[in-house]
């Protein structure tokens, strides 16, 4: 985080227009692909990511099954088109790191206990990337794991806070991500008052860190709107579809 | 590619159907389902292309870089194409290094693509010997309900057609970017149609339990000329010389109705 | 393909002086390595092969078998030597696809049905390639299956035909698949009359493609004698070896 | 991480303990198991420091090669932290290829001493975009009885200060090694506290008994001026926010104690 | 091997001060880290290794349990940053070949049959290398093997010997080994008597091994008596201790 | 190296004929099954050679291509070994990254060649530091029974004999292929001698049954001039410093024995 591009200008707008405690355009849609149990997508600002559940299934290899709960199992992962500079298929470490992170955001709202010897299996794949793929493919599982009937204690919502120009601001671009000054993920249990995953890189003081995390768990709370709302309208259309059914 | 169970029968309904010239999903036996097809869908990639081909959903990434030329091609550009199959799309697909069956798909479109010389891979040469223009093709399965051949084949030529390659110059053989973006020089356009053998029966485009059941598959690629590019054939049946040579006749035409979706003009 | 060098001459001969219609010398032997249950070598031209077959044997790792047939593998594999320039032992992507389509080739002519829970294992090691390595191959292979006295509907046999400067030409050496303008490889099965493997690359109309693939065929019956020779040989040997047993 | 079975009457035993504000191994909520440094152990590296903390047992070697800046930072060194759980350290661990575990630990160590731009960087590059210092920490843990993150840090952070390098100089464009050595220049010295989620408590310095049982994991990591520089989150548990908040004050407190350990004057 | 340094001064003495036939300086520690079964650690010269011994326990995977003993395997390994150019943590060809060559130095010393169904993993980690590391791998590894307790016929010990500046020497340095003209690694069983690995490059005539292998066997006396001390040591350390508690 | 399971009586058998001092097939302790050397057998390969040892086969190719030398060997060309024990030749053998045997195997047979400097390598160097003849052995087991190190060793010898390499020109710093070839320059012949020790009786050229029953083995490797230049013990077994001593005069007179197979004159 180098900070020479001015990111914040002289009206204390962002390189994108936004105001500082304002998040990208957000759009959600649930239940869009055939064969998964369940799946959702997002686009937050410019990245693009689908998210995928499969399970409660038999797991494999069986050696891996949990006699007293199910096993949950999440694979972030990046199109080699979805960055700027082509990305070889194979995972790096930090797709592996944050395939672990998303998975113990994920974790805490999941009534695993209830499929015992089965997986769940999760996977996210990021098509277009920039910036805070990690939070809005954490918002995205979440709605895939809803979708899949996977009985759940909250929704799971993540959005990130960071500093830029001096300046806290919510749900950062890649462009504030590379040049700013802090950047922290949070994810979110919005009924619950819980935090599942928390990161940071950059430089903060406890009190800044304090206002960011607060600005993040505000941000969370608006997407997690947005996620009830594209819950709500997956079953409308289920809704109208039977009622379509029932009338023909 | 897949051991899906559906039940006996099922598979006895698909096939009897079939014999008698009929679809489970009322198709006729050459017909294709439909087909959606988007463009420019991933801004940061050079090129991209969506296609739906009934439930079956492949997204094509084309980024264009710098790179070194073959040694023995050193006046062309570079070509690449890879696909996977990411277990998102389909409860058989696995994470990890790519199937057969990936590898073979990712073969299959190369040759079409390749073969009918689609791209004008000569134009794309900065410094011979040294710098070129590499074009990846990524092909990326997000729903699987059978084949992928021609989904994979139609979206990678869409998102060839769709790409923009940046403007280098050459300065004392220093290589320069401009602001400037021109589409990707292509020549031809090639379409895979594919078969599945079944009840000695060759119906176009399976879908996934149709696949389950076949006895072979069949793709023949046609070039924008009416010519042949690429054959494969696949699975563990075999087909006689008159099938093949029937299906050739029915496959080019199907191409042309495909290619019109995809090209305009 | 280029088609920058000659490959047809005045006298409408090939680059190694064949007729278009011409085989390359074909040299075939059977039972060849003792550890395997059937093998097979085959020089065609230049390329040297060898073919071993496994099996019906036990299946590992296990939870591959079949309940109700044998489980066919085939490693198409070339040594490092084989080629002009040294090639990586690991397989490469077209080695991993020509396996999958010469076990296709294979499959339909085993009686797989009679060995549920086997795997019969199929190992073509390629010494020295000189073009039409598959289909030759595919020969061999054939014959080590049938030295492994694995039960087939048919024996397969394999050959390529192709387009050189403008004229279709039989079994194609390393020059002429290179240089020239289309390659049709072909295995078939003689007394069912089927067609087992069938790629192509290059350009051909449709009228080209019916002649190339009728002279595919009729190749591939040219090789189907020596097929049978080869078998018949060592037949013979192993006749002449339990006599000489019995006299002494 | 890690599997180790242990009863579930120690399990009670550890948490209701907790619960009363005591740890079964007689320390305070926030009192770090005794620590032993040592550096300079490895004499063919260019930096090396051993960290006992209990007995958690973590060797860190410092190596400095030349090499190529990455791209974007054409006048800066280039820093590589790895880490290797090796199957000595604990039945857990496996021979192959790095676990998440072990991935996640690098990376956090990475932040940690990158984002407080511990090592001047700049200052480790001898031909602007072409040559510069590339310095590659591995950890090396050598028996896990809990807590790596921190013991991984301070022995990083104390190799680092144990590093000589090779001075080169430059003449023409061409690079020659001196028989000179100077210290790694260093600007900021990161020490990451770690907290296990314990019946609700926060609990520093965990062993490996109690991460068997914690329901999330916090590790706060804290530059020399008392500024955050790395935080991360693990375990299948959740935390309130004022827990957090809590725990980064207590953090920036023993970080401040735990780098006089490792940094004189 | 190029021999172009000066191995053997004026004096007859080797470029680190030692006579022909004299050891590098040893120190070894039985019982040093808590997680393993059993453990030791040995300086020789420069050259740092530590061994580890988990076992005997269930074998993982399973399909490999031998059903009349227990398993013996061993991983001889290299640390990143004990050789002059870091090492890639990936196993090398030198070190698989390693780990094997010292597995069947230690096999014959167990009584690997009073454990059948279960595996006794040894595990070597090179913290810093400077020649010898098989040799005092193997002598480390034997003494880890003693510590957790496994049944053994003998002890092993090993210790190199070979050829710098025409003169035979015992227990080569790296500088040694790299330039000298010949090395001899002997591991010995001292009570049966019987070599149980022996490696050689370089060039000797039949006499000068003959004179060289009695030389590196006579090193394996001495260091033995020095691990026979090391054991001890841990169990006058084990019985203060229990004494201490006694007392308390 | 190997679990083919041969019955309790057949292993008794052969273990008590060689402790009176026969074999089951007919050989004495110290002989050779019938070997065959032929060579040039690829013709796409620089040399080649196939030995057939009773019914172990092994093919060896050489490849000789331009690459760069190692730093600390400027001026010299550079050697690698390599095996694969294909899944063709042994139902032990599986397809996948090569096994310790194999390594083992591989690594042997270069000490050989390395240390008797058998290829003089100082005249492999056309741009000292930047140029020189790179030369691959490729050691093909394509039957193994038994005493694979010996057929290997004498099939890589006879391969380096076979080979001709291409004669380059260096004309101001560039390099030319002409059109000639000259025979690889070799100045030494190791040859590798195996033994199993067996009812406490060494035995030259195990097959695979004695293998299987072998209690340890013992290869030592002697260049032209009667010397040693390699040994490697295997198998689970010990050995007397006697044993080892005896095995010793007997391979060497065994070498000479064999290298007149393949060095004429």
């Amino acid at each position: 985080m180098s900070g020479k591009i001015r990111l914040i200008d002289e009206n204390g707008l962002r390189v994108d227009g936004r105001k500082p405690n304002e998040l990208r355009p957000i759009k959600m849609e649930v239940g869009i692909l055939s064969n998964a149990d369940g799946s959702a997508y997002i686009e937050q600002g410019k990245s693009k990511i689908l998210a995928a559940v499969y399970g409660p299934r038999e797991v494999h290899p069986r050696h891996l099954a949990l006699p007293d709960r199910a096993l949950l199992r999440c694979r972030y992962h990046m199109a080699p088109f979805s960055v700027e500079e082509r990305k070889s298929p194979a995972p790096s470490r930090r797709e592996i790191e944050l395939s672990k992170v998303i998975k113990e955001a994920l974790e805490p709202a999941v009534f695993l206990e209830k499929f015992p010897r089965t997986s769940i299996d999760i996977f996210i794949e990021v098509l277009q990337a920039d910036g805070g793929t990690r939070c809005a493919g954490t918002t995205v599982a979440a709605l895939a794991l809803a979708d899949a009937g996977i009985p759940m204690r909250d929704l799971v919502v993540a959005c990130a806070a960071g500093k830029v120009d001096g300046v806290l601001v919510l749900d950062l671009n890649d462009l504030e991500d590379k040049e700013g000054e802090a950047d922290l993920p949070v994810a979110y249990m919005p009924n619950l008052g819980l935090v599942s995953l928390l990161q940071m890189d950059g430089l903060l003081t406890i009190e800044e860190f304090k206002q960011a995390l607060n600005l993040a768990i505000e941000g969370c709370k608006q997407i997690y709107k947005l996620q009830k709302e594209a819950l709500k309208a997956k079953y409308i259309a289920i809704k109208e579809e039977v009622e379509t059914c029932l009338q023909s | 590619m897949s051991s899906i169970m559906i039940s006996r029968i099922r598979q006895k309904q698909i096939s009897q159907m079939i014999a008698s010239g009929k679809r489970l999903d009322g198709r006729g036996l050459t017909d294709y389902r439909p087909i959606k097809i988007e463009t420019g869908i991933i801004e940061k990639a050079e090129g991209s292309a969506r296609v739906l081909m009934g439930r079956t959903e492949v997204v094509v990434g084309v980024k264009v870089e710098l790179g070194e030329p073959f040694p023995d091609r050193p006046n062309e550009g570079v070509l690449t194409v890879n696909s996977e199959f990411v277990p998102l799309a389909s409860p058989e697909f696995e994470a990890g290094p790519p199937s057969e069956e990936s590898i073979e798909l990712a073969r299959v479109i190369d040759r079409g693509i390749r073969e009918s010389q689609a791209i004008e891979l000569e134009k794309l040469c900065l410094i011979p010997g040294k710098k070129v223009y590499v074009i990846f093709i990524d092909i990326y399965v997000l729903n699987h309900d059978g084949n992928l051949i021609d989904a994979s084949a139609l979206a990678s030529l869409a998102a060839l057609i769709n790409t923009k390659i940046p403007v280098y110059v050459v300065e004392n053989g220093e290589i320069k970017k401009t602001s400037e973006y021109m589409p990707l020089p292509m020549r031809n356009y090639p379409i895979a149609i594919t078969f599945a053998n079944i009840s000695d029966k060759l119906v176009i485009d399976p879908w996934l339990e149709e696949e389950e059941i076949m006895n072979a598959r069949l793709t023949i690629t046609f070039d924008k000329d009416g010519r042949i590019c690429a054959i494969q054939k696949g699975g563990q049946g075999a087909l006689t010389p008159q099938q093949i040579i029937e299906a050739a006749y029915i496959a080019r035409e199907k191409a042309e109705e495909l290619r019109m979706l995809v090209v305009k003009n």
